[in-house]
């Protein structure tokens, strides 16, 4: 055990240089570059979608029993979070404060005409239209609101904006993986000569194999440790500029889920170092 | 005992490097297989490491047929029949040292056993203070006597040796040959093809005698052909 | 000469084999990939900023010579592009299509209460802020509106973005030239040797040379023009069926700029491939 | 003419392999270079085609100094001193044939010309059967007669042969001889290291013989020494 694990240090100091390692580190960096976007874009997209609710406009005609029978009602439907009365008057709060510069309007109203309404939140965001649409059928339901068009767009968007990360995700993964394993055994076949040498010594294919296997590791550990270790540490750095700048976008500012990734990563690292490893001697060897 | 039973090796090329080969080899033997250039003697040798497997024929060890070992059988056979190559084979990236003690680290010697073998080893082949070079930085005779240092350390019960004194003068040839000698008194067979007809001639052991492929002769207390005749026949 | 195109192409199809083909193919194919995001978030954000405008609301004092005036000195501000006059009516009918649902609110007014507004638009969507608050300076001017707080946020966040995307740009690049630039000259390490035996054989350096280099083009051109080829052909085919879906978000869809970009990615392919085979010729003959 | 001004050759790691070697060839000699394995023939060979500089002392050719030779120089002094190596050197993604051709295409030789030289070279070494085999498909004699063939294929001024009968028998070796005493008749330099002594002591040529890396012997018509000596006492 001892020889395997000094063999395989040895030659991983020796043989392997800064080629494997390097592209190793490159790959996982821009891996977990790519990480740390899909996590922001996730979070950003997810702190769209939760914003959006559904208005519900109740008949002036419905009095305080039948307004507790509608929101029992609402409450029942499938995808309904929660759900909060907006009197009329504090509607009319919300809707000058909505007009901003242009509020003077309301004020020369001798009457609030706004109805009292339901503001209802859902589960799934993509869900919206269905709910408010059987909303809109209960009775004493004056009209609903959620900013059709709006809101179709904004979940299209992220929908969107979801798929084309994952297939990005795919894509870069695959790649990755193709290119370290290949880097990993490209820098090994100078030593297909060396597997030879040891198979017609007599040398057994497991002790031959220990050795790249332990190479791989180490390749794989070191590689993705350094870029792991500085993208932590970088976007650390980076963010804690980035979010006073931008303090409405929700970027990710807690090392915990980074760490996680970080982490996540090194593993990777290892797994496809040791495996193109494995993968390179078995061929040699031809077991 | 080693047994050839009607073995013919045709390369992926087309070329029968051995056309029916029989002979038999009783353990303890010493035997020279002499023959010119590309007769087939390293081909010869190759099938008892199974480096290559005969395309017709039989090649037997003790009773076991060697082309039918199963895969992980090979490495054990390759313990007890080292072979010194042609092409000396020595790993780049290790020191002499390292290259010889490497053949008892694949046997499992026992760690406090391989230095003081590998020491005697070099030793034997006169390359003492070269323990710690690369093989890269030797002549080509040093290299040539680091592959028979690697292939007589585990004591072998036989040893195939392929041209080992084709680099070496004759003061060092004769060296290896008392070592070569020696290992087959101690009970280990020897084979070893050879164009050094000084050595054949001067030694007087079983000589093997490979022409295009074939054996064309088999003597006990052999000699070189040719050599006096090419002797008298100066060209120029 | 024909024995250089001769030894490239031959030693190209036997040695680099198809790993640092293979590498180069999926390294550009990344790089494409990423490319055509950046010109489609491009595209969007730009789209974004240009609809920032201004909305100038002018004091009901006002005359038409008043207005002409003070719409010539908004448009020797620096930074305006143009500017449109928006008449009360005109505002009000907007103002009713803008609230949507809730337009009853204003079919109870009396009287039109806005007052006449200019829409200005910037030539640089950064600049807003400042061109807004120099024409609220203005003798006439009411008030500013563009929609304070918002822009700025959608302003920051186009440039957060802006920003990601370049600094993802360089870091995606180097990692590919590095990757590729490694692969290639791995895939040389076999070659080292042949490298020496041609220097021990009398071969000048620029003999040496040639076929590496045209090896090197060879397989930066195959590997890009694969990856080239068929991110132009799979990303025409995703987004004719992708644009359909999201209307209102402006995809480029036109096959020319696509073009463009592939064509980029070859180029760069044969660099990367040249260059590597003769940083690395370079290396070994230690000229 | 050659000339070797106080030459000394120190490796990296400290070996010395020349010590003060002061000698002169000239045009057209044939000279045999003999020593014990690791005395430093490799080394003198190394020293001609600039594959080494001396620690101290010079090399000349004519009046130029090798070491002084600026890089561009170099591939054309290796067109004229060709060197026909020790352990081959041979182009293993290369035919037979290409490898002897390409010492001719790097000369810049009329295209045409290039078949008929090559395959004189190939028939010259016996070789003529194996031109489309790739290196690791021939025994270890053809390999050395490849490398044989490449370095006579130009018609060099001086040919350096580094133990070019090494892995042959001894009747291919004389046919090596042969070619190589025609090429010298023909003005060529001939420097050959050897281990044969019964080619050299056939041959009556001037024989240098190196001992650690210093000049112990030069002998217009020499003799391979000590044969006699080791002959008679025979180990075992
Ligand atoms: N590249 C090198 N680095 C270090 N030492 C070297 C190197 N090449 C040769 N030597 C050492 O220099 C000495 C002379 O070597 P050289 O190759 O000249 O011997 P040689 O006479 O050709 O021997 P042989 O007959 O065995 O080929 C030897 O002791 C050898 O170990
Ligand atoms: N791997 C191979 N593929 C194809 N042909 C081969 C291969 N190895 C050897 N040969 C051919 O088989 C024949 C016998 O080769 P072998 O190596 O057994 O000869 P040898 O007696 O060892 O010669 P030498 O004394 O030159 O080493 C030769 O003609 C050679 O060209
Ligand atoms: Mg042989
Ligand atoms: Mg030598």
């Amino acid at each position: 055990m001892r020889y395997f694990l000094a063999e395989g240090w040895g030659s991983a100091r020796r043989n392997v240089s800064l080629i494997s390692l390097g592209t190793m580190a490159a790959s996982i960096f821009v891996l977990g570059v790519f990480g740390l976007v899909m996590m922001n874009l996730t979070s950003v997209t997810g702190h769209l979608r939760s914003s959006i609710e559904i208005r519900v406009y109740v008949e002036d005609s419905l009095q305080a029993q039948g307004l507790e029978k509608l929101q029992q009602e609402i409450e029942s439907i499938e995808g309904v979070d929660t759900l909060t009365f907006v009197s009329k008057d504090e509607g009319l709060k919300r809707l000058t404060s909505q007009l901003g510069e242009r509020s003077g309007l309301v004020d020369i109203l001798e009457e609030n005409p706004l109805p009292d309404a339901f503001d209802v939140r859902v589960m799934n965001a993509d869900m919206t239209p269905d709910i408010a649409s059987s909303i809109s059928d209960l009775p004493g339901v004056l009209s609903v609101s959620y900013g059709q068009g709006l809101t179709e767009k904004l979940l299209a968007t992220t929908r969107l904006i979801g798929v084309t990360a994952l297939i990005l995700a795919v894509i870069l993964l695959g790649a990755v993986l193709f290119i370290v394993g290949n880097t990993v055994r490209l820098s090994l076949v100078a030593r297909a000569e060396e597997i030879e040498v040891m198979k017609l010594v007599g040398a057994t294919n497991w002790f031959i194999m220990w050795p790249f296997l332990i190479e791989g590791m180490i390749v794989g550990f070191m590689g993705s440790s350094v870029s792991g270790i500085s993208l932590y540490a970088g976007y650390l750095a980076c963010i804690n500029r980035v979010a006073p700048v931008v303090p409405f976008i929700p970027i990710i500012v807690e090392p915990a889920p980074v760490a996680r990734l970080c982490t996540g990563l090194v593993v990777l690292g290892v797994l496809m170092g040791v495996l193109a490893g494995g993968v390179f001697v078995r061929k040699h060897l031809e077991i | 005992m080693i047994r050839f039973y009607e073995v013919t090796k045709i390369y992926p090329n087309g070329v029968t490097a051995l056309a029916s080969v029989n002979t038999q080899i009783d353990m303890g033997e010493f035997v020279f297989l002499v023959g010119s250039s590309g007769a087939g003697k390293t081909t010869f040798l190759k099938l008892l490491t199974r480096e290559i497997v005969p395309t017709r024929g039989q090649v037997l060890l003790g009773n076991r047929n060697i082309a039918r070992l199963r895969p992980r059988e090979v490495p054990y056979l390759r313990r007890k029949v080292r072979m010194i190559f042609q092409d000396f084979k020595l790993l780049p990236n290790k020191t002499v040292y390292h290259n010889v003690a490497f053949a008892l680290l694949v046997t499992e010697t026992a760690p406090r056993k391989i230095r003081p073998s590998v020491e005697q080893a070099l030793a034997l082949v006169g390359l003492e203070n070269k323990a710690s070079a690369y093989p890269d930085e030797l002549s080509g005779g040093e290299q040539q006597r680091v592959s028979i240092a690697r292939a007589i350390v585990g004591d072998p019960s036989i040893l195939l040796a392929d041209e080992p004194t084709g680099n070496l003068d004759l003061e060092t040839s004769w060296d290896i040959m008392e070592v070569l000698l020696r290992i087959n008194k101690r009970g280990t067979t020897v084979i070893m093809s050879t164009h050094n007809s000084v050595i054949v001639n001067g030694l007087q052991q079983r000589v093997i005698e490979l022409d295009n492929g074939k054996i064309v002769r088999d003597d006990r207390k052999g000699v070189y052909e040719g050599e006096a005749e090419h002797n008298a026949v100066l060209p120029g």
